[in-house]
């Protein structure tokens, strides 16, 4: 049972069962999905300061709220009606915190959009700077996708790995602060605009700690076991506050 | 005497339960000490090997001392009485034996006085012999247990297991009862039917067409042979069953398909009782019924339209004989029935089967092999039926299919052979026992063809 | 939706050829029952005829007519000399004094038919009452004193109303003159009707006007104990045994095939089994109780062993186990728990096996109970007659007075039987339990 | 899932239920999908009132579930849709029952059509001692709906196929339906009633009989039915009333105390004594 | 909870199974802790064998649940441990089970007087049909553990009360035991399975007859008693395993899957089988 | 039973289920107290620059930490072994979100501190700024009380009244940061230690949202409904990011 995806998983007998943790499967993923999108397009209207863009990354930010509670509803209900254990049980409760981590990433996404919104006017913003937070929003992506990917075929190895490769996008992160500083106490015209651009960057090293989390939460999922605490980083999410 | 030392030993095991129970509740008294059996089976423990081999060898001497004394006497007789013939030894011990305990009036004596009061003298001897023996056999035995009882009481006496063995080893016995019975029926029918077999061919007897065992009641008596060919008494038993069967089937079983399935609860709880009061009327009643009641009124009837026919006749004993088995399969029938679990009929009521239909499709098919097994063991009753047939049949061995005639049956024979003077050892009296055998063994095939069914059927519901 | 609509259109076609066969059905229902009314009808009406048919017979025989008269024992004609020793007051014709007695009464001519005619209308008991009489107080003789004695059966039978004047007198045992006398006597009310008590104090005779059940109602009894004495502890401890103990295998199974057999076994041959083994074997008295109470206990063995086993399957295996399971010990639980709650149930059945062996006739006949015993047995070695037993004896007998009594003794067993099972029901009733 | 109609139990006599019902907010506003509808029905046995002024809308196509205390009187209102309570001397029904609009106390309803309509299955599987064919075939045969041999042949094969048997026992068809495990015989009970296409299955504690996995597969099977039949389902389980009903009541003492979604039943009850008892919080 | 060992089947007869177990990492180390150990415990109906090779350990002051598809053994395994199954014809148990470290098979152990140390309850109530007060005293009376009337007195009231009988019943302990309810019966049982002071407490299925209160009922009841006796409880339900149990023991055609915690088992068990059985994927 | 409080819940037949529940209700509320303080501390250490302050609070941080792995652990033992449906199945899921937010809450306090260690040479900050901060901190502690205490007592209208008053954290937040951006633009050389200040102030404004989050979650708890969407801020958590 350990080398099934969660969204084919061996039928119950009472094959409703199976298509209730199937669908509640997919509606993750989707929802995991809609979420990698949203940051993908916060980043790039963000780069290239597309106020309209921005405003619809923003609106659709509502639909992965809604999605956020139809799954719970849906978990609530398998939980209520099914009274699942083992494995199954794992599947209806670890949506709860999943689909917390996938919305927080949509509020991330979604800030980073309003920011956009504030720096539309900003012509000037350093381009090495943009380069290096677009470079690491394309890291930060592709954590998110390949954390999806493990939680849908409840992929051990690709989880552990995704949550062992963290410390890189923390690493970046430390690497634009450092940056913006120094742009900030040289251009005192463009501190706002940087104090902006180091919420941007913070967000993205968060959805990057969420992806983790979501690593955390496969884990268990699969294994019904905490992940252990040898982590390859310190111990704690913020290594230094450089 | 016996009966005496009988009483003073129960007594004993009594005085001995008591005691022994009492020196259990003892030890329970002690710290520390768990008794493995409770005190009252200590009690019985001490009471029964006290008591149990002295009630044995009473038991053996109540048996055997008469017979002992009687061979021992006959050993010591002397000569000239041991020349006369078997039956006049015998008649002679018999007069010893009453002069010396005085059972009997002497005034008939024929034998030499002395050596009568010789014979009668041994037997005193002897039996004060024997009463000494037995009453030494049983001290010793009462007090060989009792001592060793004793001796053998302790905490952890298993005292319960062995007294519960004794009582299953009464419990066996009792159950053997039944099988002792199956065995004399078998012996005695079969030894006198051999007997009988002696003087009239076995082949003669099974199929022979003329019944007629009026021989010789005195050995001197001329001019009468007998026939003994069983077949008219067969074949007279088996129209008798045959009508009664066609009587009391359709009614007996209809009446339990309407009680067990339409009658209200009030209903059932008249009528029931009602048919069970027709299996609680002897067949001496019906009998009587028969011959007085419904005999004349068949020839009533038949007269009417023109027919001769007796007092007596097949019809009437027939009939009467179904009305008599008609609770016996109703109730068998019912039994089964009601067997039949409700769940099944809820399931046809549910599918909207009818009454009807659930009862013939469902209920009936269900309960069938129970039907067939009561029915069979209805017609063995009707083979074994003796008093309706003896007093409303006639006698007259008839080979005939007539209703209307008069037949006979094997179980009206066996009354009529055996009622009345006889001697014996003559062929009329043991034809009787050959009529048994074969009534027995007939019934006794039908019973387990019946038996099994009914088993069969059981096992499915249980 | 339009998978529904096609099943409900589907459904409808269903309900109305359903609706089309229901017809038809209907009608097989009420004929089916109708054929289970019809049968039980068919029962009870046999039931209520052989009922009716003997009380018809039997009701007259619980009455019966005596006649009061006043005799005089003529000290002169029948003891002249003054003899009051014992041979020579038995030898008195106490006959003709009651012959005597009703020609004077009926002021009679004294011819030797009219005093047999006479002497036909009154019981011999007559003579034997006088002579008991006049035995226990010899100075009786001389005197005119009043005496009742039963009537003859014949002239019962005509104040009962069965034999009748209409009927010519040839073919009646009784002649006119005889029925102009009775007419006297009853119209000057020496002749009274009443309840009768011989009957049930009188033991058989040849004579119907005093022949009674006394002899068979102790031999029944007496046989009946025996009965009860050896079979009931007998099946009880048989059926405990197969039922508790018994481990199953070859010899439980013969034992329990035997009992079953045994059950079915003809209760004739049983007879002959006493026959066989008791009498001619073990020598045991013929026409006893004692034989005839083994016999029967054997009979009814199987039945009581089958009734206590089925009570004992009643009581739930739930109870059994509850009681192992506390630690009883399997004699324990059977003793203590099992036995009592199956109690009610033996009764009941040793109850109506007893009934069954009251009514027993067949093997009875078997071990010479029908002989003709004119007195009740002191033991159950005596020999004795049994209830049904006397009733074969009398339905055999061919006066007709027998035949009322028959029907009589057949309403006194019934009313025993009754009574047995209506303890049973009653017993039954208080004490069934549901599992 | 289906909206399902929502009915709250009416418990003033004097009330008048219709009304009332008609302005729940949550009713269904076509009477068309109900397939029962049952108006102030009141059950007495003998002197005995067992159920008490019941109302409840059946839908089609749905299961919905009776759940209860023993003895509250879920058993005795189901037997009350197939007029079942005919067959037990004393019981008397009051009320108004309808199946499609037409009340089933009527003169003209003869019970045994409304038992062909409303088919029921017992707590303990009771197959016919017959084989599995002759069980199946019984009904239609009975009622005159299969009369060839072929016609009859395709009856059971749809019946079992339907009730998920087939497989299991197409090879033993001719031998005897008793033989059959628990599970099965309840699944071939189902496919009997089936075979005589009902409108509405009743069932009384289905599993109670049955272990785990028999009793999943009979959820199972009953889940694949209800879109064919309303079902109508008593059960001890209030597990068992969550995994496979989509509409539950809940019957306290005689009374229906609340009815509605199942999961709205088991997530957020109305009444107080609902949420103690499925939380095991009672008496 | 404590910390309870953990034995796992084993299948080939060749293995050396005690060894396994000594070296099994989660085994308790004290033994005392243990009050049954069973080893390599077969048995048999006539030829059929039942159960092939079970070893368990049954812990004090728990609950042990078994668990399985029906007519897996798990009634046949536990009628093992006061030899109930004695009273079966043609059933043979081999293989070594111990109470307290003695051999209930030994020739010196009297069953009777196991029984009395070994408690058990049944599926369906099962009251003498005698008053409550007598289903009490009828046990320590033949054990002889109270003979005074006050004694037994004693006996009866503390039993009632730690079944959670005596409020209800106190005021009517001459009345017939067969007059209570379903589940106050099976409370009643356990009193008196109590009365003689077992050490050890079986019950199989004790709540399969119940409604979900009694059921409620007797479970709080199981839980209070664990304290003092080791309890080992037959159950069909899962969620019963789950809710009163601190081990589970798995069993399936005869053999003993899995034993463990029952959290363990009910959030992550080790077999597939066990897996596949409490999650609903069984045949 | 909308009434009574989730510590002294009516009692359940089998008494152990209700004190399952029970306890796990005080652990949320004792690791929530632990977060409290944390919060509390972190603040104190912040103002007053307390190195060694500061240390202690990152560490104590495991413990929450690992009340949020064993809370998770009993809520799944709940789930699986007692298998509640209506309000005692809302009472084993909410733990999950609980937690996670009061973790979070832990994290953001440990985060001040470790910014402390960062500050801790820094001498001169702006005091005004500094006592806005500490002013936001106070809010938001008694915030974090609030809801705390509305979660032990059930209180369905003290956690809308936390939920309500969300603005004024975030007010709060809007001035400080502008004021930081003025500091910056005036002082080059304070930058880096406002962009910490700036990233104490946005925990702060966090650590109020998960406050309001655990408002959402109690409603949900108390009346099995999502509380509906008529926030009295506009709907989105950052109204203006100014
Ligand atoms: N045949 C009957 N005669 C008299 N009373 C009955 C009968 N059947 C049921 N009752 C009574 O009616 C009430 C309801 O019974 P019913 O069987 O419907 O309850 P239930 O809810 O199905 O219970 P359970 O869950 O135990 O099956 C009970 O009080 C019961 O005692
Ligand atoms: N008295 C018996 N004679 C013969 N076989 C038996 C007997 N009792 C049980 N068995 C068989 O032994 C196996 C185990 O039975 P057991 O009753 O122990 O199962 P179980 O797990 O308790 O099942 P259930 O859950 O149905 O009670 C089954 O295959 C059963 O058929
Ligand atoms: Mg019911
Ligand atoms: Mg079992
Ligand atoms: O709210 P967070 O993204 O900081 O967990």
């Amino acid at each position: 049972m350990r080398t099934i995806s969660v969204l084919g998983m061996s039928d119950h007998i009472v094959k409703s069962f199976s298509d209730d943790l199937h669908q509640l499967a997919t509606d993750i993923t989707r929802m995991g999905g809609l979420a990698e999108r949203q940051v993908g397009e916060a980043l790039d209207v963000f780069m290239r300061r597309n106020a309209a863009g921005a405003r619809a990354v923003i609106e659709r930010d509502t639909d992965i709220d809604n999605m956020q509670k139809e799954i719970e509803r849906q978990a609530i209900r398998i939980l209520v009606l099914r009274q699942p254990v083992a494995q199954d049980m794992r599947q209806a409760v670890t949506p709860f915190k999943i689909v917390n981590a996938i919305e927080r990433i949509g509020d991330l996404a979604k800030n980073i959009a309003k920011r956009t919104l504030v720096l539309a006017e900003e012509s000037a913003l350093d381009a090495e700077l943009l380069e290096a937070i677009a470079e690491m929003g394309k890291l930060v992506r592709q954590r998110i996708c390949d954390i999806l990917d493990a939680y849908a075929t409840l992929d051990l190895e690709a989880a552990t790995r995704v949550w062992m490769k963290d410390e890189d996008i923390d690493e970046q992160f430390d690497a634009v602060f450092h940056k913006l500083l120094s742009v900030m106490r040289d251009q005192p015209e463009a501190v706002e605009a940087c104090a902006h651009l180091l919420f941007v960057a913070k967000n993205l090293e968060r959805i990057g700690d969420h992806a983790t989390n979501i690593a955390e939460i496969v884990h268990f999922l699969v294994t019904g076991e905490e992940m252990g605490t040898h982590r390859p980083r310190g111990g704690s999410e913020w290594p230094t506050v450089s | 005497m016996l009966w005496f030392l009988t009483a003073l030993v129960l007594a004993l095991m009594g005085l001995v339960y008591v005691q022994a129970a009492r020196k259990a509740h003892g030890f329970a008294q002690q710290q520390g000490v768990r008794l493995h059996s409770r005190p009252g089976y200590h009690g019985w423990y001490a009471a029964l090997w006290t008591g149990v081999p002295a009630l044995i060898i009473l038991l053996v001497a109540l048996l055997l001392q008469d017979r002992l004394m009687t061979a021992m006497v006959r050993g010591g007789l002397p000569a000239e009485i041991l020349a006369l013939p078997p039956e006049r030894i015998e008649l002679f011990l018999r007069q010893a034996e009453a002069l010396a305990f005085g059972y009997e009036d002497l005034s008939t004596i024929v034998f030499p006085e002395a050596a009568l009061a010789a014979a009668a003298d041994h037997y005193e001897r002897l039996k004060s012999l024997i009463r000494g023996a037995v009453l030494a056999l049983v001290a010793v035995a009462a007090v060989l247990g009792l001592v060793m009882t004793r001796r053998r009481l302790a905490p952890d006496l298993r005292a319960r297991p062995v007294v519960e063995r004794f009582v299953n080893g009464l419990l066996i016995l009792a159950s053997a009862v039944a099988v002792l019975t199956t065995v004399g029926i078998v012996m005695s029918l079969l030894f006198e039917s051999l007997r009988f077999f002696q003087s009239v061919s076995i082949f003669e007897f099974l199929f022979g067409m003329k019944w007629s065992p009026q021989i010789a009641l005195r050995a001197d008596q001329v001019g009468q042979s007998g026939a003994f060919g069983a077949v008219p008494l067969f074949a007279g038993t088996m129209l008798i069953m045959v009508i009664a069967m066609i009587t009391a089937a359709p009614i007996g079983l209809f009446s339990a398909i309407y009680l067990s399935e339409y009658a209200s609860k009030r209903a059932r709880d008249i009528i029931k009782p009602v048919l069970e009061i027709l299996a609680g009327i002897p067949t001496v009643v019906y009998g009587f019924f028969a011959a007085l009641t419904v005999g004349p009124f068949v020839r009533s009837v038949a007269e009417t339209m023109g027919m001769s026919v007796p007092n007596q006749s097949a019809l009437a004993a027939g009939v009467v004989m179904g009305i008599m088995i008609i609770p016996f399969i109703s109730s068998l029938s019912d039994d089964v029935i009601n067997a039949v679990p409700q769940a099944l009929r809820d399931g046809a009521y549910a599918m909207g089967a009818t009454q009807s239909e659930t009862v013939k499709n469902v209920v009936l098919p269900a309960a069938l092999p129970g039907i067939v097994g009561a029915l069979l063991l209805a017609v063995s009753r009707a083979i074994g039926e003796t008093m309706i047939v003896t007093m409303a049949a006639g006698q007259a061995a008839n080979l005939t299919a007539n209703p209307l005639d008069q037949v006979t049956t094997v179980t009206v024979q066996i009354v009529m052979l055996l009622t009345g003077d006889q001697e014996f050892d003559s062929p009329k009296t043991l034809a009787a026992f050959g009529l048994g055998l074969t009534l027995f063994v007939a019934t006794l095939c039908l019973n387990i063809l019946a038996l099994r069914v009914v088993q069969k059927y059981r096992e499915k519901y249980e | 939706m339009t998978d529904m609509a096609a099943s409900t259109s589907s459904s409808a076609s269903t309900t109305d050829r359903i609706s089309k066969s229901l017809v038809k059905r209907r009608r097989a229902e009420k004929r089916f029952r109708l054929y289970g009314q019809i049968a039980i009808g068919f029962a009870v009406a046999f039931l209520l005829i052989l009922l009716g048919s003997i009380v018809k017979d039997g009701y007259r025989a619980f009455w019966m007519h005596e006649i009061q008269l006043n005799v005089t024992v003529d000290a002169d004609r029948f003891a002249p000399e003054g003899q009051r020793d014992e041979a020579s007051l038995r030898g008195i014709n106490y006959d003709a004094i009651i012959v005597q007695s009703l020609r004077d009464k009926l002021d009679v001519e004294n011819s030797r038919t009219n005093r047999k005619a006479l002497r036909d209308l009154v019981s011999q008991e007559f003579g034997f009452v006088l002579r008991e009489k006049v035995l226990a107080d010899p100075s009786l003789i001389g005197q005119t004193f009043s005496l009742t004695a039963p009537l003859d059966d014949q002239a019962d039978l005509y104040f009962k109303g069965e034999i009748k004047r209409s009927v010519a007198e040839d073919n009646r045992p009784l002649t006119d003159r005889q029925l102009d006398w009775l007419d006297e006597l009853k119209s000057q009310g020496q002749i009274k009707s009443k309840f009768n008590t011989l009957l049930f104090t009188r033991s058989d005779s040849t004579q119907p006007e005093i022949a009674g059940l006394w002899g068979a109602i102790v031999g029944s009894f007496f046989t009946l104990s025996v009965t009860l004495l050896l079979s009931v502890p007998l099946a009880v401890a048989a059926a405990v045994y197969l039922e508790e103990f018994a481990p199953k295998n070859k010899f439980t199974d013969f034992i329990e095939i035997n009992i079953n057999n045994l059950a079915a076994v003809p209760s004739i041959v049983f007879g002959l089994l006493g026959l066989a083994v008791l009498i001619n074997f073990f020598g045991m008295p013929r026409s006893a109780p004692i034989v005839g109470g083994v016999v029967l206990a054997l009979m009814v063995l199987p039945t009581i062993i089958i009734s206590t086993r089925a009570s004992l399957k009643a009581v739930s295996p739930s109870i059994r186990q509850a009681a192992l399971a506390l630690g009883a010990s399997k004699n324990q639980s059977v003793f203590q728990h099992v036995l009592p709650l199956a109690a009610p149930g033996i009764l009941t059945g040793t109850i109506i096996s007893m009934a069954q062996a009251l009514g027993e006739t067949a093997p009875l006949l078997m071990i010479g109970m029908v002989s003709f015993v004119p007195s009740a047995p002191e033991s159950v070695m005596a020999p004795s007659t049994a209830l049904p037993v006397q009733i074969y004896i009398w339905e055999n007998a061919s006066e007709r007075s027998f035949r009322d009594r028959t029907a009589a003794a057949i309403i006194v067993l019934l009313g025993f039987m009754i009574v047995m099972n209506l303890a049973a029901v009653l017993l039954r009733r208080r004490f069934e339990r549901r599992w | 899932m289906t909206q399902i109609g929502n009915v709250t139990s009416q418990h003033a006599p004097s009330a008048a239920p219709k009304e009332a019902l008609q302005s729940s907010p949550k009713a269904a506003p076509d009477g068309a999908d109900h397939k029962i509808i049952a108006r102030d029905v009141d059950v007495f046995y003998g002197d005995k009132q067992a159920l008490d002024k019941i109302n409840i809308d059946i839908p089609n196509g749905a299961v919905t579930a009776f759940i209860g205390p023993s003895g509250c009187g879920k058993s005795t209102f189901l037997r009350c849709f197939n007029r079942m309570n005919d067959t037990i001397d004393g019981c008397r029904v009051t009320g108004r029952i309808e199946l499609d609009g037409q009340d089933i106390h009527e003169k003209s309803v003869d019970p045994v059509l409304l038992r062909a309509r409303v088919g029921m299955v017992f707590q303990k599987p009771n197959p016919f001692p017959k084989s599995i064919y002759e069980n199946i075939a019984y009904g239609p045969r009975i009622h005159g709906l299969a009369t060839s041999k072929t016609e009859i042949d395709e009856v059971v094969e749809t019946s079992l196929r339907r009730a998920g048997l087939w497989e299991e026992v197409k090879d033993r068809l001719h031998q005897p339906g008793t033989g059959l495990s628990g599970g099965q015989q309840q699944r071939l009970v189902i496919a009997r009633a089936i075979a005589v296409s009902p409108e509405v299955i009743l069932m009384d504690e289905p599993c109670s009989a049955l272990d785990p996995i028999a009793t999943a597969k009979i959820e199972e099977l009953i889940d694949e039915l209800r879109e064919t039949f309303a079902i109508v389902i008593v059960t001890h389980s209030m597990a068992q009333a969550a995994r496979v009903s989509q509409k539950t009541a809940f019957f306290h003492l005689g009374s229906l105390v609340e009815v509605g979604d199942t999961e709205e039943i088991f997530t957020n009850p109305r009444d107080k004594r609902t949420q103690d008892y499925i939380t095991g919080r009672f008496g």
